[in-house]
């Protein structure tokens, strides 16, 4: 996000993270969403949780130091925190699948503001990358999604309806992006904070969707 | 009871008749059985259906993976939960042939990938799942409401074969996997009408493996091989080799 | 992470309101978590829906088990394998109850007792299974071909609690459980909301299981209970107690 | 069975065990088919499954040496061999549903000539005590079943269709009783052994059903 108005990447990634509570089980997709395990909260414990079977999981290796039998959901090679345990693939699919995840972070190319939003296939792809996206928006307590506001031409991410397909239904609860923190509320945005240096008319501007703003519209929070 | 231990990747996959169908276990670079995959591209057995999560890598160098096996024309169909990169930006060996219909893909969200491989293995025929309901891979299929939730139906998915990577096994074919190398392996062993496993360390003396400590159980495996050192043997990438 | 031991029993029960339904562990003798059946009975909850393998056994001196609680009046239910003793000349402390329509019984085969409360922790609101077909079980429900083979229709079965015994655990709730103890421990904890656990020897620091070896993982784990030496704590009955 | 004529209850599990082939994954139910673990069967390697779990349990336990945390279906005291795995009871009744078993010897109360049999539930009775019979029976690859061949009174217990409900359709492949071993043709048992010291027609008179006989009778097999 060098060179652009608005806000970094990790920014993005802390404000989201800021919502997790103590003892949330945490799913992060591969990607920017990998980046609020970075995140300074606290005291607060989360136990990650990663599609291949890892349950605690802590930061990456540092260089020299990593197993290469141990990796997350994005091939990273990260650490385990006392207390983690292993499961093969079909039980940690039921961990995610019963609910157990309190929220799944995750990319997208587009979200509507009716809550779907799609991850997996590009406009007139034949082939499609779900990975565990499905399961995990289906299921999760609460799905978070961190993306850019626009695409690299400038177009809108947050639209109307989706139109490529959808990874799950009127799923999303939070968007975090570089211009700010949104809500699907149905038939428009709900924008609950504004990235410093915007205007409400440039966030509408590189919108799909209506974007309803709050009387009192705070600036997006940059640290606990 | 006899040691299923086997001298060589070669005779481990020697019976695999064209037309099998193989699961590969596997996700990231870890717990792939890339000897077992390396030993398949030399046998040659066309017309192959693969399941793993991924149909291979794009990086170099080239690993034996799915997407060899597709790019010598082994593969009929690919069941995965990725039949593209997660970037747009790469170019996985296997898209052309999808692309220009040469393989087909079936295309599976990774929890009923995992669910359908466990479910070949429990004797459940079909089972109820809330993943990718409302989306394009639920059009034309069968959906059914229960507590007035939308559920999609899926089927069990056995193989002939399992290929498999674990860390430690007994003469038997008791496995340990190491951290994150557990993955797909345990179900796909459940799956598979004949299990083959490489293996990283020397293979134990049956009951070198405390019964409570077993993974998978050796009921399910059937050919187990040593993995030999590099070069002979191919090793995952990987940051360093740490073993013990 | 906190510690998720408790002082004792009762209070790892006290909160359970009327019209629970709890799944408790156990096959045979093994892996019955006596003494939270004990503080259970002492609670007093009543219109209980009970989950298990069995009502208890016919045997005296009589264990705590959902037969005492069924002759306390705390239960509504049972859903079980076993509505009956093995040998006809045996009769349960639950019959009477049961032949008299105090308390109601859903009898499962155990198979799919089993699959039921796994299908519960895993997302599976239903699947088919092949066992009870062309039964008495069967009559009036829903049956289906796949393969040309019938299957049964079978329900998730989730429970509010789960009561277990553990061998050992670390005080994140990470379980291990000993030879045949494991038995329907790891898929009630799966399938209750909350899940307590009574711990044969003394609660690790966290992490002092290795992630690897870990039989039940400690995000279904709610509360621990270290079982006293006998008087207070009760183990349970057999030749003579080994421990280690 | 002292004082009948006929086999004693272990001659008529050694039949049974005779058939049980190198490598064979057997699953013994509780009661008189446990009685098949006895069996003298020289080099023949069989691996024992219990429904709790246990995979390759060996003999009981000696007195003094019980490991209270060890029991088959049945509740004994046993052993583990080298090379037994412990699983817990929904990926033990996976390796039942999906036809490991190559075989289960399970008791009954009647077994009828078309292959249904009844044991979990008494004539006229609320309860009854399906256990892990009706997986077992419904998937294992071969359900044999031990039994004496009539009730207490006399009655017969190898009849042409059961009274009381079943426990499975079409599935028992061999039943071996006092007076001989059978299989269950269709609309006949076939009777392939028979006991030393009984004749066909005392067969015949305690069975409800039709009885085949070959041309040639051979003795019950009482050693490998």
């Amino acid at each position: 996000m060098s060179g652009t108005k608005g806000l970094s990447r990790q920014q993005i990634a802390d404000r989201l993270a800021f919502e997790f509570q103590d003892g949330w089980i945490v799913n992060l997709g591969v990607g920017m969403p990998t980046l609020c395990s970075n995140t300074d909260i606290g005291d607060t414990q989360i136990i990650y949780h990663s599609e291949n079977g890892v349950i605690g999981y802590g930061p990456l290796a540092e260089p020299g130091k990593e197993d290469p039998h141990l990796v997350n959901a994005g091939g990273q090679n990260v650490t385990l925190r006392p207390g983690a345990a292993i499961v093969h693939h079909a039980d940690s699919f039921a961990i995610i699948r019963s609910g157990k995840i309190d929220v799944t972070v995750l990319g997208a190319y587009e979200v509507a503001c009716n809550g779907d939003f799609a991850n997996w296939k590009m406009a007139g792809a034949k082939g499609g990358g779900i990975g565990g996206a499905m399961d995990l928006a289906a299921c999760a307590k609460r799905v978070f999604v961190i993306m850019e506001h626009t695409t690299r031409s400038g177009g809108p991410r947050l639209i109307a309806r989706c139109n490529i397909p959808v990874t799950a239904r009127g799923v999303v609860t939070r968007v975090a992006t570089n211009l700010g923190l949104f809500e699907p509320l149905g038939e428009a945005f709900l924008m609950h904070e504004i990235a410093p240096g915007i205007t409400v008319e440039e966030v509408r501007a590189q919108t799909g969707a209506e974007v309803r703003v709050p009387d009192r519209l705070p600036t997006f929070r940059l640290a606990r | 009871m006899k040691t299923k231990e086997l001298a060589s990747f070669a005779d481990a996959v020697r019976d695999i008749p064209d037309g099998a169908s193989i699961a590969f276990a596997g996700f990231g670079p870890v717990g792939v059985p890339y000897n077992l995959l390396n030993a398949l591209a030399e046998q040659g057995a066309k017309n192959l259906t693969c399941v793993a999560n991924t149909t291979g890598g794009a990086g170099q160098p080239r690993m034996p993976d799915i997407g060899r096996l597709v790019e010598q024309g082994q593969v009929r169909k690919v069941i995965c939960s990725f039949t593209a990169a997660t970037r747009a930006s790469d170019q996985l060996p296997f898209t052309k042939y999808y692309e220009s219909g040469e393989v087909e893909a079936e295309l599976v969200p990774q929890g009923t990938l995992a669910e359908r491989l466990r479910a070949a293995g429990a004797g459940i025929p079909a089972f109820y799942t809330p993943a990718a309901v409302g989306t394009e891979l639920a059009e034309g299929r069968e959906t059914r409401s229960f507590g007035g939730r939308d559920y999609l139906l899926e089927h069990a998915l056995p193989v002939d074969y399992a290929f498999l990577r674990a860390w430690r096994a007994d003469a038997f074919g008791n496995l340990l996997f190491r951290r994150s190398q557990r993955n797909f392996n345990p179900v796909m062993a459940m799956a598979a009408r004949i299990t083959i496993v490489e293996v990283e360390e020397d293979i134990l003396p049956i009951g070198g493996i405390d019964p409570d400590e077993v993974h998978t159980a050796g009921i399910f495996v059937h050919r187990l091989v040593r993995i030999p050192p590099a070069p002979a043997g191919i090793w995952q990438p990987g940051p360093r080799e740490v073993r013990r």
